[in-house]
């Protein structure tokens, strides 16, 4: 019996990436409703506002960026915090913590899961949405690229909440006093997007702008999900 | 002296209002913030005094008992 | 004896002023069975969460193999198996799907054991079965067959025989003595009496009790 | 701990407690001193004898809190970051109280910046509140704080919550600058500014120096106030500590 | 040792009841956040719009009351996921079934514990919302009726979705599906009343019928809160 | 002997295609242990939570004291105390509020005797002390200290010796002994040997074992 060295080496990194993530997708896949639950909420506060604000074609089409990207945004939300929370619960996460593998590569590769199983399909849906609010068809495109975008910057973002609360007992809104103020740059340069899209307005600028912040995320955010996760469960 | 008389100073040409509730709710808030580490502090201290006097008279006490 | 596998020396914990344990110094050699005892909140679990570099909240030494922890917590962490209170294994996966996944994270596991370690624990038949259809014992032994499949020469094991029935507990202990015996180590915490595990090294947690 | 040798030797000193306990409480009555005089002679020196604005009359005197706070709320947010990064990169205890203290006080000067700005905008504005970039941020900002006294709030044991704390504050650091740059932007491309905060008449010295004042005053309030909090934490984090049980033992008398 | 039969006599329930809802109260106040993390999800979700929508003041207090109630909406919803959770993942709502005591009355008493934690705070809470959305100031007594009778309905109707769902592992969206669709007419009436309110007009109709509504909850969701969790449980 | 207090007739319980007992019949009379034995996953947790009420997914009939079970329910939910795999002790509260709140909803236990059954299961000093700061066996024994409260004549305990030391394991027992020899019956999982409780009526499920 000697001991074993881990093996650091990229292809090894990759399967771990790739045995997490084929992992976590088969979690969702077995569990449909967790693949259509985000949807279904995605698309039922979309709903809400027509009936609490007013049906108008006019004041939606105003309204309409605003509201997808926040039920968007709320849909990522709710559905961060059970990122982490059943592998604590079960002892899987421990499991992880101590193995030898890099923490911040199971990170990233939950995240990418999360963002397959959420944000994908909500951007894949949003036109859909987008036509119930009256968004003028020209502005399609913008919400659907600044959506692809913007998702994973949320997941990335949110993980790290989730990382940070999944010891808590009643993590549930904890969660969201957490993240939403981190959300807002998100927010603003997304809709800004449509806006800019709706009015047929050039929005490449925008849109950089969000792929410099997904790109930032992607180095920033494993670090501090991992010490995040490290320092719930490890108290 | 920008004002010549009490009330004119207390009226601040209309805006008394104003400016003394932004004044005294900041003058509230520092004080708060003054007035709770003072407490949280005698709190404290009077527990921790009253935990070192229980343990010495646990101790005392077990001595007498082995005696 | 050559350097022991695990060293500790002089540690020091305590939780909301109590202290659990202080100037608790011992070895553990390859080839030996630590049990530790103690009754209820003696602070066994804690022990074995900061032996395995789960919690952090201690103060004194460690050492590995010679080596400060610190320097070595990745070559540590490859070589040691930890068994906790919680079983680690979704539910919705099924026994199979736990285990490739608990080699595919921890390089000291062989996926190629993994049916014969099912079997060896009672579970043929049940690989395709959910686990959150399995009952209490089921799921722990789904856990327990990782120790069928490792090559990890130090085993940490928090209560492994909890819910497990008598034929089972009688298996596990066999599996610990012939570990021992190829010169692996085992710290454990149980409440069973170990009758089939050949020699065993007793750390009474009371001993180090604060004060 | 990598690179000991290259740090001051105070930075050693700091992180013992009972050092920090001493070192502060001799500081403490020489800031004590510093505030109230400057924030008493800012006070009376900005009610009665600046000159009232032309444009917006005595309304303007509010400004000599109003800013003053804002600054401070967000150079507090940046020692709690900084205090975090500290604790968590070279776990000192002191650091971490540090930071844990800071986030009380940032988050009333942030409440004092919004309230006497809402105050402010009524006269001003005519409203009490105006989706303006620099009164975002602040409420954002002041969400940031929120969300630091709420994990700190949420979690059981001490030293983990000061590390979540610190993760928390070190990111919401990297996020403040975007959030401005944001924010900014948000606002003109929405509505061209109405009312601009930075496109001051060059103020005169009258006003000015007594904002002056209040400003150095606030910030000595802000050392004494995170000095108090600071001894007291020390005291009940180290509350098993010998020199703790002297001082206690010793009397009461020591107050501060 | 006789047997020994439950005395259903009112006072003994009356005890029950406090019973209960001390404890849950008590809970809420040893975690101060379970108190305070609502309140200011409420005002950040409030914030949102402002940044996704516009910061014009005619805008913002067009859409005023809509958003608003959405956010009460919502920050009920979310908290509760929790309500039935916690005793569920301990043990204890399964020895709340098994005891002779009528579940039904523990199950109100908890619903009542929930909106003396939620509700009521929130629409305390809600003029300063209202301000920072320009609604009218006339609007505000209309608001704070609204939602002082609607959040007890809210969470009413919301029960029974956590008691549905609190059997699940992942039930944090599924319960939004399950509740959101009840919550429409609340929507509706309540944002119907503080619109009437802010231009003025009469809106004792409308509350009214927001009264209606509360007392038939009151009266049915006890059974169906009760029954739901029953199921969850015995499965 | 007279009615049994509780009579079970021809039991039969099937999960996932899997007959896990069938034809179980049995009586239990007053001043009877009972202790359900098998291996892991023969169904001793599914039979307990039928006879207490918490499963409906069963064919056969219960008789509570010569009445089927469907017209006395709450009666005997009043003279039943069941003990699971979850302890049912919430974090936040102290141990002494945990049983407070025990009294409240179940009214044969006694809040006067709360002190002494703290007392009793070694929690005495923990009063006041959060439960989710408590190891895992303290935490079971909050819930164990209902035991000593109770004028329940049945009480039916799911594996309750989990991660209780030695020394509480035999006050336990004795404890049963006592409960049954005043006329009080017991049904209870276990893995371990009962060696202080008096006469033991086993009840094996393998011999019920659907084919
Ligand atoms: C809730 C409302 C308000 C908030 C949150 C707010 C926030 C701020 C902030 C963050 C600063 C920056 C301090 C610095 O870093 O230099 C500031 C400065 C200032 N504010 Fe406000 N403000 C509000 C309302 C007002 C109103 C109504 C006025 C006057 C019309 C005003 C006038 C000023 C001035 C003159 C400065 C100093 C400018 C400078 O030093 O750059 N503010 N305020
Ligand atoms: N939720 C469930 N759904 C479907 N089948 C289940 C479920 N829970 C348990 N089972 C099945 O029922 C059988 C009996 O489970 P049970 O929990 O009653 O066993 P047990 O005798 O208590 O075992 P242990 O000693 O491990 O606690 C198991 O083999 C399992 O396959
Ligand atoms: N999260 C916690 N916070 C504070 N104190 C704790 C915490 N968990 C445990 N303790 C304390 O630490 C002591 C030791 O707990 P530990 O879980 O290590 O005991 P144990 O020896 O494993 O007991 P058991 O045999 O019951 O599992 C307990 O007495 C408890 O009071
Ligand atoms: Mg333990
Ligand atoms: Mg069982």
């Amino acid at each position: 019996m000697t001991s074993m060295h881990t093996n650091t080496s990229d292809e090894s990194l990759w399967r771990l990436f790739s045995a997490v993530l084929k992992r976590d997708l088969l979690l969702s896949f077995r569990k449909k409703s967790d693949l259509v639950n985000p949807l279904i909420f995605f698309l039922m506060v979309a709903t809400l506002f027509p009936l609490g604000v007013s049906p108008q074609p006019a004041v939606l089409s105003e309204i309409a960026p605003g509201i997808v990207w926040v039920a968007a945004l709320l849909a990522t939300l709710l559905s961060l915090d059970s990122l982490f929370r059943s592998d604590y619960e079960d002892g899987t996460l421990e499991q992880v913590i101590l193995s030898p593998q890099p923490l911040m590569v199971v990170c990233f590769s939950k995240v990418v899961g999360h963002w397959m199983t959420t944000g994908l399909p909500l951007t894949l849906m949003s036109p859909l949405i987008g036509m119930m609010l009256f968004l003028p068809a020209q502005g399609m495109l913008g919400l659907m690229s600044s959506l692809l975008v913007g998702t994973f910057t949320l997941s990335l973002i949110g993980a790290i909440g989730a990382g940070l609360t999944v010891g808590l007992k009643r993590g549930g809104v904890l969660i969201s006093l957490v993240v939403l103020p981190l959300y807002i740059p998100v927010l603003i340069f997304g809709t800004g997007v449509v806006e800019a899209a709706a009015m047929g307005v050039p929005y490449d600028g925008f849109l950089a702008i969000m792929g410099a912040m997904l790109a930032l995320g992607c180095v920033l955010a494993p670090v501090a999900i991992s010490a995040a996760v490290k320092i719930s469960v490890s108290g | 002296m920008q004002f010549s008389t009490f009330s004119e100073f207390i009226n601040m040409g209309g805006h008394g209002l104003y400016v003394w509730l932004a004044y005294g709710i900041a003058l509230a808030i520092i004080t708060a913030n003054i007035l709770m580490p003072i407490l949280a502090r005698k709190a404290l201290i009077n527990n921790l005094v009253r935990r070192a006097r229980r343990e010495k008279h646990q101790a005392s006490r077990q001595e007498s008992q082995k005696l | 004896m050559l350097e022991p596998l695990l060293k500790i020396v002089d540690l020091f914990c305590e939780r909301d002023e109590r202290i659990l344990f202080e100037q608790l110094s011992f070895d553990v050699q390859a080839g030996q069975l630590v049990q530790v005892v103690g009754p209820n909140g003696s602070g066994k679990t804690t022990l074995l969460r900061i032996l395995s570099g789960l919690s952090s909240s201690y103060e004194g030494e460690l050492f590995w193999k010679g080596d400060p922890m610190a320097d070595v917590r990745e070559e540590f962490a490859a070589s040691m198996l930890y068994f906790g209170h919680q079983p680690g294994v979704k539910g919705a996966l099924t026994p199979e799907e736990n285990l490739r996944w608990y080699a595919a994270i921890h390089p000291s596991i062989d996926e190629r054991d993994l049916h014969q370690a099912l079997n060896k624990v009672g579970l043929a038949g049940y690989e395709d079965v959910p686990c959150h259809s399995l009952s209490a014992g089921q799921n722990r032994r789904v856990s327990l067959a990782r120790l069928y499949m490792t090559h990890a020469p130090l085993w940490i094991l928090d209560e492994p025989f909890t819910a497990i029935d008598k034929r089972g507990v009688a298996e596990k202990e066999a599996l610990l003595a012939q570990h021992v015996e190829q010169g692996g180590s085992v710290i454990l915490t149980t409440h069973h009496d170990l009758s089939h595990s050949g020699p065993v090294t007793r750390l009474n947690l009371e001993e180090y009790m604060g004060t | 701990m990598a690179g000991k040798k290259w740090m001051p030797r105070w930075f050693y000193q700091l992180a013992s407690p009972r050092w920090c306990y001493e070192f502060t409480g001799k500081l403490l009555p020489w800031f004590a001193a510093i505030a109230g005089l400057s924030l008493v002679g800012g006070v009376v020196w900005s009610l009665m004898f600046a000159p009232a604005d032309y444009q917006q009359g005595n309304s303007f005197r509010i400004m000599y809190i109003h800013v003053p706070s804002a600054i401070l709320a967000q150079s507090c947010y940046m020692l709690m970051a900084i205090a975090g990064a500290i604790g968590l990169i070279w776990k000192m205890k002191v650091a971490d109280m540090v930071a844990y203290s800071c986030a009380p006080i940032g988050a009333s000067m942030a409440v004092i910046a919004l309230v006497t700005g809402a105050i402010w905008g009524k006269p001003t504005w005519g409203s009490w509140w105006v989706w303006d970039a620099r009164l975002t941020s602040m409420l954002i900002l002041l969400f940031l704080y929120m969300g630091v006294m709420a994990m700190h709030a949420a979690m059981e044991s001490e030293s983990m919550a000061a590390k979540a704390a610190s993760v928390l504050s070190l990111v919401g650091l990297v996020n403040i600058p975007i959030i401005k740059y944001s924010v900014d932007w948000w606002n003109t491309l929405h509505q061209p500014a109405t009312f601009t905060l930075t496109e001051k008449p060059a103020m005169p010295a009258e006003m000015w120096m007594p904002l002056l004042v209040m400003v150095i005053g606030f910030y000595c309030f802000f050392a004494v106030s995170l000095m108090m909090r600071l001894r007291t934490e020390i005291l009940r984090r180290e509350r098993r500590a010998g020199w703790v049980r002297e001082l206690i033992v010793a009397g009461t008398s020591d107050k501060g």
